[in-house]
């Protein structure tokens, strides 16, 4: 361990010294430079690492010149101030070495004494624990940033440092006026010396006043929101690799010094300034940044949103009276969210100058080619959003586990901004992730952002340990370990037969830990997520080549999130699993070509959804019990959370008010992941559906209105969604819409809350799998083969792929629910249940829905097999081995189950049972014979019935014998012509046309239409009120002047 | 049980004959109605006996193959599900206790069936028909679940079979006295499910040949042909069972029948063909509206 | 003595105030320059008014001296006058 | 007080200097009268009536490490050292402000704000 | 429009700012840390002024940090000025003579006065900064009286990191001898109102006047020297 002061004086010395090595050259400058750096960080990581490991437990005390505190300065190294002290020399490391990599102009000495005096400053404020000298070390921070920021080639560097000299220095005038009336108050400059004399009933007083100044200065430098146009400025104008130390360590220098001063001067409205101005910044700055062009000014409001949240944050820890462990989650929280905004957006200023590109527009396709600058894109841009593992995400877990429940709107608002950081980051992404022609090269070296991202992913690791330490969540370490493994396959990417092998070794082993599982409703959905998950995965391998090295990574990933989300114990891990779930899926979605906007928008949905799902989580939890488990009874706001949570899982399943993302998601997802995503993800809607019915929806008042409602949605999405499918041109958004509607028929079955119900929802969650795996798998085959996913250019493929079309008319016969095969069970079963309870117009509407799904049904098999095959396609071969065998399987699959129905319902009996209802409200009479008070179903009879029948026909068809002649494709009737190509009389284009002229009224898309309205008037209006920002210097010195008159009038109560 | 297989084929061979009759019947009332004289009533089995005799088969496909195979299985699934005289250990068939869905579904694979023969036979024409069958079946079927469900809740069963004896007991307790709104709707359904004249534009004998079969002859033909009278049959069955209180003997059955089938026929010599957006708008408009009114009534109760 | 001394001063804060309204106002940059510089010039008076000649003595040699030369430097080199 | 009063009066008229002048240079001199007003309130809370400077030179006021002279009749030292480092702050922000107005003029020849307003929304 | 809003603003801000002095009587007597500075001051330090000794000892972390700055602003200064790869140009233009002769007399005698300044810092008013910014006024006198004039560059830069590193250096050493930075425990205290007197303070003030002067001096020559380009 060093003296910190000795840092201090060290760096000093070497910045006056670089004034004799500047004429010996650069070498000696950089010598002098990188060696103070080196002491300078290795000194106070050898500090804080005494803190980490306990060796030191109290804050280390120096005194300068031998006097105690009161008389002469002292400096307080604290744990906060030694990790910070880290944070900001690595990051300054981080970017000096980018900016000597990069060239700096003619002065170089110059610019690195700026940088080490950068440095010193605000390593000197965090540890300095006297006021004045605090204002000495903010006015060289200062002064050293307006040289550095005003350094950037590009002349409006200028315009930005000298706006920020202006605000500086009527913010350091206020530090200054208040440090002295603290002296005068308090009769010296120590900071403890002066907290000891203040006690909270002196704030009636000047004190007040004098408090006010003081951490209004702070608070400028703070980038609070009607006074941070001069900050965004300088994120905009200013040399990144500066504004990456500014954004990333000093800002953090001047939010622990005002936490800690506010906590020195026990000032008692810190929630307020929190609140009012913390908040007020973070929702403003997350809205403004929506349609902002220039992407330095875009992350420059991230940054002040973060900052505006860490001001919140401060709030509720120093002022919002959180005891114990709630406590200990706000300081974590603090910690994470600092940690996670210095790493991640110093990364993203990096490689904003790595790109050298300022319109986001000419950012796309900017991370086609670099795979390592992808990653450290996407590493970052995923933290700042708050997506897990990364430590964003347990930062905002933490928070809003923190927060006191009687400040709930504070969640949902903090939430509500992380859904509009989300919407803004993820257009950047799409943006940056498209195709382009575009040709980047990287201008610089990309090592500190490559180092900052290592650190990144350290701290995340880091930081989740720490939350289920802390929590107490236990989480399977089996499925962590095998997550960690989707690192290996990520590693192995060059070979992709390697990558499939091992991800099916993964969930095959997988399968083999969790054999003994207890069926009950986790254990079902776990068998389910496995099995399902090996064989469609199994099914990926041909198509896989398309896709980039992360896809099976990402896919086990997902996969095995949904094993974390059916071992969920507690709602919050359960959170954690659905968000690690959403998120990998969004990525793998991401990878499909087209598919940029439509992850865009399944992201944004999800994130609603996984948001809403964490604000109702927080209304379940109730004092001590942070982490809600499910049978939880804090049922105060139980209806309210029950519907919060609904809604997440009703966003994944894609019910009616919420398919938006459907189509396009599942249209444009890689074809390899669209069964995974269809058969599996989104049944983890029907999963927690089942789990919110079952213990959350009891405690309601509402709950029966609630559950009619739910069963209105699912027919409706079950109806509405059938009708749509009709009118797609593309197979995979047919099969997208048949999916959302086949999910409406579970959510009705869910919303029964009879055994009946249950039953008929977890035999169609698996049918489902069964059959629009299949259909899916089978498509993925066919536009591997064709290389189209567009209808009426398929056709006539019977003839090329039989053993697809055979598979695939089983997939549809099952999935119109046609006896003799598995669907006709399903629906069997729900239609009973329906009559059970009578609810006779959801039934009418549930049936009428499957009358209408055969349209769609036949579209499918029509435009792709039947008809007139294309020339060119004369030569297309069958679908790949793994795709046929998968096909096979299922196909079998659906067979086996259409014959006996037990073989799912034996399952979905103990989990009926487990969920505590005394049977399923139906008998068995042998494997297939299934008898419920309204009649019963034989599957063996109805099978052998139909294949007796079948039979029938065909004795009959040979008893009449006749010469069977075969004739060419196009030797048909027509007219009496021969036609000379396919094309011309393929029927394939708009089938029903004559429907839809029926139809059009309910078929036009409102609910898009209106979510696209809501969302450009959210954008158009604050395309408009970011103009708040002139980029007028009066206007903004103009505006700290009203927000301190205000700030005055507010909290003063007076001595007058 | 063997000996009820036995049984199935009479039924379907004595409902084949039948059906085949009806046909010609209502071909010759037509062209009477139009002032024609018409074919003979027995046309249809020289229709019949025509096609099975021609040497030659065209086939476009495997599928094109197997079509009339699902559709005569529709066809003869149809026409055994549903209890042709109720109790009666033979004649009703192989009605069991959920048999009301189960018809519903099974009278689509018929249908299904062929639209996928007709479209493997690459004919745009025979590929343009089911779409509008399909288009036209999602207009009828609402008005007729409306009816189905109705009824289904309003004697709390799914068995035909059940839904017969509780109508058992003076021709007041029909359902067609007893929901006389739900029974106007289902049998306006009823006019969709035939194809007959104002829905017609499925077959539309005038534009497209013969609709769904117009790539079909000979053998192919003649078992599309039966699989349709055979269906026909079982329609008319099921709604006697839904409707007309069922049958408790075979002339009964007949008589009823006959009489629904004559309804059919005399409708459909008076009016004009619809398009399928407008057949499909009529259905979804006054049939379900009057449909609704006992369908709430049954729901309130 | 002290009397006098004291309207001295009274007078003096007058004419800083002055000066400060003057410097703001003019469009003259250089007057306003050296009006700001005549403001610590008289400051540094009234500091040593109150007991504090180190402070009179620096805010003279920096205030007035040195900061109202790099004001004047700065004003030639932008050719400034106020629009 | 009037002493209290002048310097809030400086303080006030720089600030307004900062916030309407629309001269680049002008406004730095308003932070400058600003940065004047703030030390002379400094000096003026320090100051105790009647009292010495801070300077104990005589012999008739120290003698055998003992003060001779009543504490309060002494001026209070430590806003005078304060404002000693914030006037040498002062000056050096000042010649910030300046050099950067100074490239500004050499890049657009002009410095008025409304030719500076680049950066913005 | 501004105008009006900035005056109603700041007429609220001076509102509330004036209640605080109803708070504090002018003229009060004081109490705290200042007490004791003006009690043991000279028995801890034997610096006469007293001022000298807040700044330079007990508070003499502030002075480093104050130097800082300072070096901040002149190497910020000479940063952003020089940027730009142009060579520096001097304009050469006669002045009076009157001045030159003024000047040739002058200079000497306000270098000797700068340094009295200092070097007496801790007897008598004024010190480091002080005592530099007259050398630094000295300096100004010769670009006055010599435009072409201008100072060595590095003879300044040299002049300007000794002092700051023997500062620097100084404090260390107390960190060394007292264990405590900047500690004045180095240098036998002496006696009170002598000039080699009061430990270390009057070398630190030496070499904050040398170092003060030589940036003062410097930074005016860099405002001074114009770049080819203008």
């Amino acid at each position: 361990m060093v003296n910190p002061v000795v840092i201090i004086a060290i760096t000093l010395m070497a910045a006056f010294s670089i004034g004799i090595f500047q004429f010996f050259g650069k070498k000696f400058v950089r010598g002098v430079f990188w060696l103070t750096i080196l002491f300078d960080f290795s000194a106070v990581l050898s500090i804080a690492y005494g803190f980490l490991t306990g060796k030191i437990t109290k804050p280390i005390m120096v005194k300068i010149g031998g006097f105690p505190p009161p008389i002469g300065i002292n400096l307080s190294v604290d744990r906060f101030g030694a990790y910070l002290a880290v944070v900001i020399f690595f990051i300054g490391a981080m970017a000096a070495y980018h900016w000597l990599n990069k060239g700096i102009d003619d002065p170089e000495p110059k610019a690195l004494v700026l940088m080490l005096l950068l440095l010193l400053g605000s390593t000197g404020m965090i540890f300095t624990q006297d006021f004045f000298n605090l204002f000495v070390f903010i006015e060289i921070t200062s002064i050293a940033s307006y040289g550095l920021v005003a350094s950037n080639v590009d002349w409006s560097s200028l315009e930005a440092s000298f706006k920020y000299i202006v605000i500086g220095s009527i913010s350091s005038t206020f530090v200054l006026l208040g440090a002295v009336l603290l002296y005068k108050f308090g009769g010296s400059l120590n900071m403890l010396d002066i907290s000891s004399k203040i006690t909270p009933s002196r704030y009636g007083g000047v004190l007040m006043i004098i408090a006010i100044m003081f951490l209004f200065g702070l608070l400028i430098e703070l980038e609070l929101f009607p006074m941070n146009g001069w900050a965004l400025d300088i994120y905009q104008g200013a040399n990144p690799a500066v504004v990456a130390i500014l954004a990333g360590g000093i800002v953090k220098g001047f939010y622990l010094v005002f936490v800690r001063s506010a906590i020195y001067l026990k000032f008692p409205y810190i929630l307020k300034i929190g609140l009012i101005f913390g908040l007020t910044t973070y929702l403003v700055s997350q809205f403004f940044a929506w349609k902002q062009k220039d992407i330095r000014r875009l992350f420059g409001y991230s940054s002040v949103g973060q900052l505006g949240l860490l001001v919140l944050a401060a709030g509720f820890y120093v002022g919002g009276g959180l005891q114990g462990i709630d406590k200990t989650y706000m300081l974590l929280a603090i910690v994470f969210f600092v940690l996670n905004h210095s790493f991640s957006k110093s990364t993203l200023f990096f490689i904003t100058d790595l790109i050298e590109e300022k319109d986001i527009e000419k950012w796309k396709g900017v991370l086609k080619g670099n795979k390592l600058l992808k990653t450290l894109f996407s590493t970052s841009v995923l933290s700042m959003a708050g997506a897990p593992p990364f430590i964003g995400f347990w930062a905002k877990l933490f928070f809003v586990l923190a927060i006191p429940k009687q400040y709930f709107y504070v969640v949902v608002l903090v939430l509500l901004g992380a859904v509009a950081e989300i919407i803004y980051y993820f257009n950047l992404y799409r943006i940056t992730s498209s195709d382009s022609e575009n040709c980047f090269e990287i201008k610089g070296s990309i090592v500190p952002a490559s180092m900052n991202t290592l650190v990144l992913l350290g701290l995340s690791f880091l930081s989740g340990y720490y939350f289920f330490l802390y929590t107490r969540i236990s989480v399977s370490t089996n499925l962590l370990i095998m997550m960690g493994a989707a690192i290996i396959i990520y590693i192995f990417g060059f070979s992709r037969i390697f990558q499939w092998v091992l991800s099916l070794g993964i969930l095959s082993y997988a399968l083999y830990l969790f054999k003994n599982i207890n069926i009950n409703l986790q254990g079902f959905f776990l068998l389910f997520i496995l099995v399902g998950g090996l064989i469609l995965v199994f099914a990926t391998y041909p198509v896989s080549k398309k896709y980039s090295w992360s896809f099976y990574p990402l896919l086990i990933f997902s996969v095995l999130s949904m094993v974390g989300i059916a071992l969920a114990k507690e709602w919050i891990s359960l959170f954690i699993f659905w968000e690690l779930m959403s998120w990998s899926s969004y990525l793998i979605i991401n990878q499909g070509s087209k598919a940029k906007k439509a992850s865009w928008v399944y992201l944004v949905m999800s994130a609603i959804g996984g948001y809403a799902m964490l604000s109702g989580i927080k209304l379940l939890t109730s004092g001590p019990n942070l982490v809600p488990g499910f049978n939880s009874t804090a049922m105060r706001y139980s209806t309210l959370s029950a519907i919060l949570i609904f809604t997440a899982f009703l966003i994944k399943m894609a019910t009616a008010p919420v398919h938006i993302w459907a189509r396009e998601a599942y249209g444009e997802s890689p074809d390899g992941f669209t069964p995974i995503l269809s058969g599996i993800l989104s049944k983890m809607g029907v999963f927690g559906a089942i789990l919110t019915v079952v213990y959350l929806l009891p405690h309601t008042a509402h709950s029966s209105v609630i559950l009619y409602g739910l069963a209105l949605f699912g027919a409706l999405t079950a109806l509405f969604m059938a009708l749509f499918a009709a009118f797609q041109e593309n197979v995979k958004k047919v099969l997208a819409y048949s999916s959302v509607s086949q999910v409406g028929y579970i959510l009705i079955g869910i919303a029964l809350a009879s055994s009946l119900g249950y039953s008929a929802a977890l035999y169609h969650t698996v049918n489902h799998l069964i059959f629009k795996g299949l259909l899916f798998v089978a498509v993925a085959g066919i536009i591997y083969r064709t290389g189209t996913s567009y209808l009426p250019e398929m056709g006539g493929l019977i003839r090329r792929m039989p053993v697809t079309f055979l598979a695939f008319l089983m997939g549809i016969i099952t999935l119109a629910g046609i006896p003799p095969l598995s669907g006709f069970a399903g629906k069997w079963l729900l239609y009973s249940a329906l009559l059970e309870k009578k609810w006779m117009f959801i039934l009418l509407i549930a049936m009428f829905a499957s009358i209408v799904a055969f349209m769609y049904c036949y579209k499918l098999l029509h435009t792709i097999f039947l008809g007139q095959l294309r020339d060119k396609y004369i030569k297309v071969k069958e679908v790949p081995l793994p795709i046929a065998i998968v096909e096979l399987v299922l196909a079998g699959l659906t067979m086996a189950v259409g014959i006996k129905p037990s073989l799912i319902l034996d399952f979905s009996d103990k989990v009926v049972k487990s969920l505590g209802f005394y049977g399923p409200g139906y008998a068995y009479q042998g494997a297939h014979r299934i008898v419920s008070k309204f009649g019963y179903w034989n599957a063996y009879f109805m099978a052998v019935f139909a294949i007796g029948a079948f039979i029938i026909a065909l004795v009959l068809f040979f008893l009449v014998k006749a010469k069977i002649r075969k004739v060419g494709q196009l030797d048909i009737g027509y007219s009496g012509e021969v036609p000379d190509s396919p094309e011309s009389v393929h029927f394939g284009y708009d089938l029903y046309a004559h429907m839809r002229r029926a139809v059009s009224p309910f078929i036009s898309p409102i609910m898009e239409n209106s979510y696209k309205k809501v969302y450009n008037g959210i954008a158009a209006f604050v395309d408009y009120a970011r103009r708040f920002y002139t980029g007028d210097l009066n206007t903004y010195a103009m505006w700290v002047i009203i927000t301190l008159s205000f700030i005055f009038y507010i909290f003063y109560k007076g001595v007058f | 049980m063997w000996y009820k297989i036995l049984y199935g084929l009479l039924v379907v061979v004595g409902g084949l004959a039948y059906g085949l009759l009806l046909g010609g019947i209502s071909r010759k009332i037509t062209a009477r109605l139009h002032g024609r004289r018409g074919p003979t009533v027995f046309q249809n089995y020289i229709d019949l006996i025509k096609l099975i005799r021609k040497k030659t088969a065209i086939s476009h496909g495997t599928m094109f193959f197997l079509a009339p195979m699902f559709r005569l299985l529709g066809g003869i699934g149809v026409l055994l599900l549903v209890p042709i005289v109720t109790k009666s250990a033979i004649l009703s068939n192989f009605s069991f206790g959920g048999d009301l869905i189960v018809v519903l579904y099974f009278m689509v694979f018929g249908c299904l069936g062929m639209a996928l023969g007709a479209a493997d036979s690459g004919h745009p024409h025979s590929a343009l028909a089911p779409t509008r069958g399909l288009a036209q079946m999602a207009g009828y079927e609402l008005p007729f679940l409306i009816s189905v469900i109705g009824l289904a809740i309003a004697h709390n069963t799914v068995s035909l079979g059940t839904l017969v004896s509780a109508q058992q007991g003076g021709i007041l307790h029909w359902n067609l006295f007893q929901y006389p709104f739900l029974s106007i709707a289902g049998f306006i359904a009823m006019l969709g499910m035939y194809m007959a004249y104002p829905f017609s534009v499925v077959m539309a004998p005038q534009e497209i040949a013969v609709g769904p079969p117009t790539e079909y002859s000979s053998t192919f033909l003649s078992f599309m042909f039966t699989g349709r009278s055979l269906f026909g049959v079982g329609k008319y069955v099921l709604f006697m069972d839904l409707f007309l209180g069922g049958a408790t003997n075979l002339l009964e059955a007949f008589v009823k029948t006959f009489a629904i089938f004559l309804f059919v026929v005399f409708i459909t010599g008076v009016f004009p063909r619809y398009r399928t957006e407008q057949a499909v708008k009529f259905f979804w408009t006054y049939p379900v509206v009057i449909g609704l009114i006992d369908f709430i009534r049954i729901f309130i109760k | 003595m002290v009397i006098i001394l004291e309207y001295f001063m009274i007078f003096l804060i007058v004419l800083m105030i002055a000066l400060a309204l003057f410097a703001i106002k003019t469009k003259d940059l250089l007057s306003a320059v050296i009006a700001s510089g005549f403001i610590s010039l008289v400051a540094s008076i009234v500091y040593l008014y109150l007991q504090a000649p180190d402070v009179a003595m620096t805010e003279a040699a920096i205030g007035a001296g040195i900061t109202t030369l790099i004001f004047v430097v700065a004003v030639r080199k932008t050719k400034g006058r106020e629009k | 007080m009037i002493f209290f009063g002048a310097s809030l009066l400086l303080i006030l008229i720089g600030l307004y200097g900062a916030l309407v002048k629309r001269n680049l240079i002008k406004i730095i001199i308003g932070l400058s009268i600003m940065d004047t007003g703030i030390n002379m309130l400094i000096i003026s809370l320090g100051f105790v009536k009647g009292g010495t400077a801070p300077i104990i030179s005589l012999k008739s006021l120290f003698q055998k490490n003992s003060l001779l002279v009543d504490v309060s009749k002494i001026v209070d030292p430590l806003p005078q050292a304060l404002v000693l480092t914030a006037i040498v702050i002062g000056v050096a922000v000042t010649a910030m402000a300046l050099s950067v107005v100074i490239r500004m003029y050499s890049v657009k020849k002009s410095i008025e704000i409304d030719d500076f307003k680049e950066l913005k929304w | 429009m501004r105008k009006i809003v900035a005056i109603v603003f700041l007429a609220i801000i001076g509102f509330y700012i004036i209640s605080i002095f109803s708070a504090f009587q002018f003229g009060d007597k004081y109490k705290g840390v200042s007490e004791h500075y003006v009690k043991e001051g000279i028995i801890e330090n034997r610096g006469a002024n007293l001022v000298t000794s807040i700044v330079v000892n007990y508070r003499g972390f502030d002075t480093l940090g104050e130097v800082t700055v300072l070096f901040l602003a002149a190497t910020g200064l000479s940063f952003l000025l020089f940027s730009c790869k142009c060579e520096r140009e001097f304009k050469r233009i006669k002045s009076s003579l009157v001045l030159r002769t003024a000047t040739d007399t002058l200079f000497p005698m306000i270098l000797l006065f700068g340094a009295y300044i200092f070097i007496h810092g801790h007897l008598t008013p004024g010190g480091g900064f002080q005592g530099g910014s007259v050398i630094a006024s000295g300096v100004m006198l010769l670009f006055l009286s010599f435009r072409s004039f201008h100072p060595n560059h590095k003879t300044l830069s040299t002049i300007e990191v000794l002092a700051g590193i023997s500062f620097a250096g100084i404090g260390l050493l107390g960190l060394v001898y007292a264990k405590s930075f900047l500690a004045n425990s180095v240098l036998p205290l002496g006696q009170w109102n002598r000039l080699i007197s009061a430990g270390v303070i009057p070398l630190i003030y030496i070499a904050v006047g040398l170092k003060v002067g030589a940036e003062l001096s410097g930074l005016i020559s860099d405002m001074i020297s114009t770049t080819k380009e203008d």
